[in-house]
């Protein structure tokens, strides 16, 4: 079981053109760089990119936009990012938008064989449009689909090389449940260690969830809004 | 005279009780962390995976990896918890979150409240605001009274695509608070130096005003 | 915000007769000992209680089956004792046997807002009777509610006196979940530190779920099988 | 001569292949663990909550927090994970785990398998059971041919209630390896010196029998 690949390059080397791929993330926070970067540089088109956000300008999966290689982005918030909205509006580029709650849940009940839940996130909006609407205990609710994707890619902070992964802060968010999520999960990690060294209790994800891992290089954490109280 | 942003937060952190597990949404609302009274504790939640948020870094302090939802850098308060974005709004949409504050576009006196999306402008998305309003059990709307061109974002009806249906409670703006009751807008308090008849004018919907409308008070 | 109370007995003093009652543990791993002494002690009754299993005779839920303080038992596996059998035999105690992995989807559902799901377990038997089966994918699944109770019970390992808790290994399975589906949730620990002793990175249970909180005493423990290599 | 449950676990082991992430029952499944071919690496999943089972403890090292399923006292492997129940099922539900063993009183030639409960005796509950055969991608049954009483396990129909329908992939008894096919039953292997036609015999469903059918190989 050799879950270990050498790099960026190596983990996306079977990604082709038109393959659904969640992303990890919170803008910019907790994005799989290495990974986004050799999807780039792969030039791989007429994806399905499932993010939370869709980077900025340049960065992020904004860098994929530049080249054209999205054709579809299924998010919840796609401000910050010009080119995004250029490419929206000219109808270069197709978006769902879900709210965020139930973003995170399709993700985790997809990965969890759960193909259909209820919430009552975006009843009598635009949202709930051509959707299988109940009540329960007297609310109505919304009838969503657990999702899955080709391939999931996230970022944790430490990995070991069985797969299991620990978070670091805020820059857990939709890694966790698409690690879930992925046919094929691929983890860039800011340090890989040997198996053994995490304490079994404090893994976020265990390892079953992750088929390949690698330890990323040159991670630049780019900040959108540093704000300060000095 | 209108409040500022700062006051319409600072009212709003008065509806505050210790122990409160809170969401605030970005811009004003954001602002009502400055105004938690002394000695209450009320834990801030952020959806992206922070229960606990602190106050904003020092320059030395920042970190990329701890952000809140409106992706400013923060840093978290002792006896936080990190956790998942499914987590996260499990805590949401289960009701534990006693108070919910955000901005909008529209409101409407059965409480629906439009606040994500201006057809025809560019589209950012929802984010968590259906979420958080489909589940919060108290949702207090921050907002100015009327749009730059004077007209009124209270209303019988949202123009703008909704983002939740019959959940606002409460909405406090820069000239008055106002209940959403069975029976549609209720006028509880007005801003210092504003009449009941402005705030009638202000507001597109039936406002029902009953006694004597005190004005708000502010402590600082 | 003061979650800690001195002892069980304070802790579960509002229990009254007929409540609904998650109580966290696998067989008697991670069992909240004390509290369900201290409901011993009370004598409450007619209680629906909502267990993986029923403990063993004379330990865990066991005990409360001696006085007949539980009047329905919501569990997957309910071996391992005699009086319970007897009463179930009897009519005197109602069951309500869940598949486990449904059982654990339905408290965690509910206490994260989702009203109802799909699952594929017990299709096709008697588990599924009644129930609104739906194909997805061409595979039929049974439509499950999620559930809540009046308390939630669970032990921790260690927990903060804002209510964050950590499980220790086997001993967290139901804990977790059942801790957020409790109208008011009870955890008792092990360990009670102060706030900010527990690294943020490694909650289980965020303290949002949590409303009372001590430090259990005299656990006992106690090891149903206990099978060795030597 | 029929097998042990002994040789049945270590034909079954046979299935195994490397990397495989394996829940294995109580009882005959339990035993497989023992027969993990030499430089393979198959992890062990157990239901409560853990990625990684290990051998049994020491008497010194017995942990009552460390359990398996079957509430035995167990260790853990280096780089185990432990989680709760709600991910436990989701990784068994998500089809995360590539091999099911478990045991039953009757299964059919359709797949279906009848495993937790004989009416009029305890009904203990199907604990795991049901989850489990409804989201394998891979259900091998490890069973006896027969009951007590020579009725055969393996049949058209179930006559107890079941645990799970069209799940079941292979079926290893002390007789014989059966898989279940779109046709039905079919023989791949016989225990060593048990002919087809006492197989057959064994047998209440039909069974496909083409060619030569060769006995188990045991290594050891």
């Amino acid at each position: 079981m050799n879950k270990v690949v050498k790099n960026a390059a190596e983990a996306v080397a079977d990604i082709q053109d038109g393959a659904s791929i969640m992303l990890g993330g919170f803008g910019l926070c907790g994005i799989p760089e290495n990974c986004i970067n050799a999807l780039y540089d792969k030039e791989v088109k007429e994806l399905t990119c499932i993010s939370n956000n869709a980077g900025v300008d340049g960065f992020g999966l904004g860098k994929l936009l530049t080249k054209h290689q999205i054709k579809k982005m299924i998010s919840s918030y796609v401000g910050e990012n010009k080119e995004f909205e250029r490419q929206l509006l000219s109808g270069e580029l197709e978006v769902d938008l879900v709210p965020q709650g139930t973003l995170a849940e399709r993700i985790r009940a997809g990965g969890a064989g759960i193909p259909a839940f209820f919430v009552p996130a975006g009843y009598g909006t635009e949202v709930s449009e051509g959707k299988e609407v109940r009540k329960f205990n007297g609310k109505p609710h919304v009838m969503e689909f657990g999702m899955r994707a080709d391939f999931a890619i996230v970022k944790a902070w430490k990995g070991d090389k069985s797969g299991n992964l620990i978070y670091r802060h805020t820059a857990n968010n939709f890694n966790q449940p698409m690690a879930m999520a992925g046919k094929i999960t691929i983890a860039e990690v800011e340090e890989l260690v040997e198996i053994g060294e995490l304490d079994p209790n404090q893994i976020h994800t265990p390892g079953i969830f992750v088929q390949r891992i690698f330890q990323g290089t040159d991670y630049e954490k780019r900040i959108e809004f540093a704000t300060t109280r000095d | 005279m209108t409040l500022t942003k700062e006051q319409i937060a600072q009212r709003i952190a008065q509806e505050l009780k210790d122990g409160y597990y809170v969401n605030l949404g970005i811009g004003i609302p954001t602002l009502v962390a400055n105004y938690i009274p002394e000695g209450m504790e009320v834990v801030l939640q952020s959806e992206n995976g922070l229960l606990g948020i602190g106050l904003f870094p020092t320059k030395a302090d920042i970190d990329a990896d701890l952000i809140n939802a409106g992706k400013q850098t923060v840093t978290h308060i002792p006896g936080a918890a990190f956790f998942d974005s499914s987590l996260s709004f499990a805590m949401i949409r289960g009701g534990h979150i006693d108070l919910t504050v955000l901005g909008a576009f529209e409101v409407t006196d059965q409480g629906d409240i439009a606040s994500w999306k201006i057809p025809g402008k560019m589209v950012k998305g929802m984010g968590g605001a259906m979420d958080l309003v489909a589940a919060a059990k108290n949702i207090i709307v921050a907002t100015t009274h009327t749009d730059r061109d004077g007209n009124s974002k209270l209303l019988t009806k949202c123009t703008l695509p909704l983002t939740g249906v019959r959940c606002v409670k409460k909405i406090v703006t820069d000239m008055a608070v106002v209940d959403v009751t069975d029976k549609g807008f209720k006028l509880i308090e007005r801003a210092p130096g504003i009449s009941v008849e402005e705030i009638i004018a202000a507001t597109g919907a039936p406002l029902i005003v009953e006694g004597e409308i005190p004005e708000m008070q502010f402590n600082n």
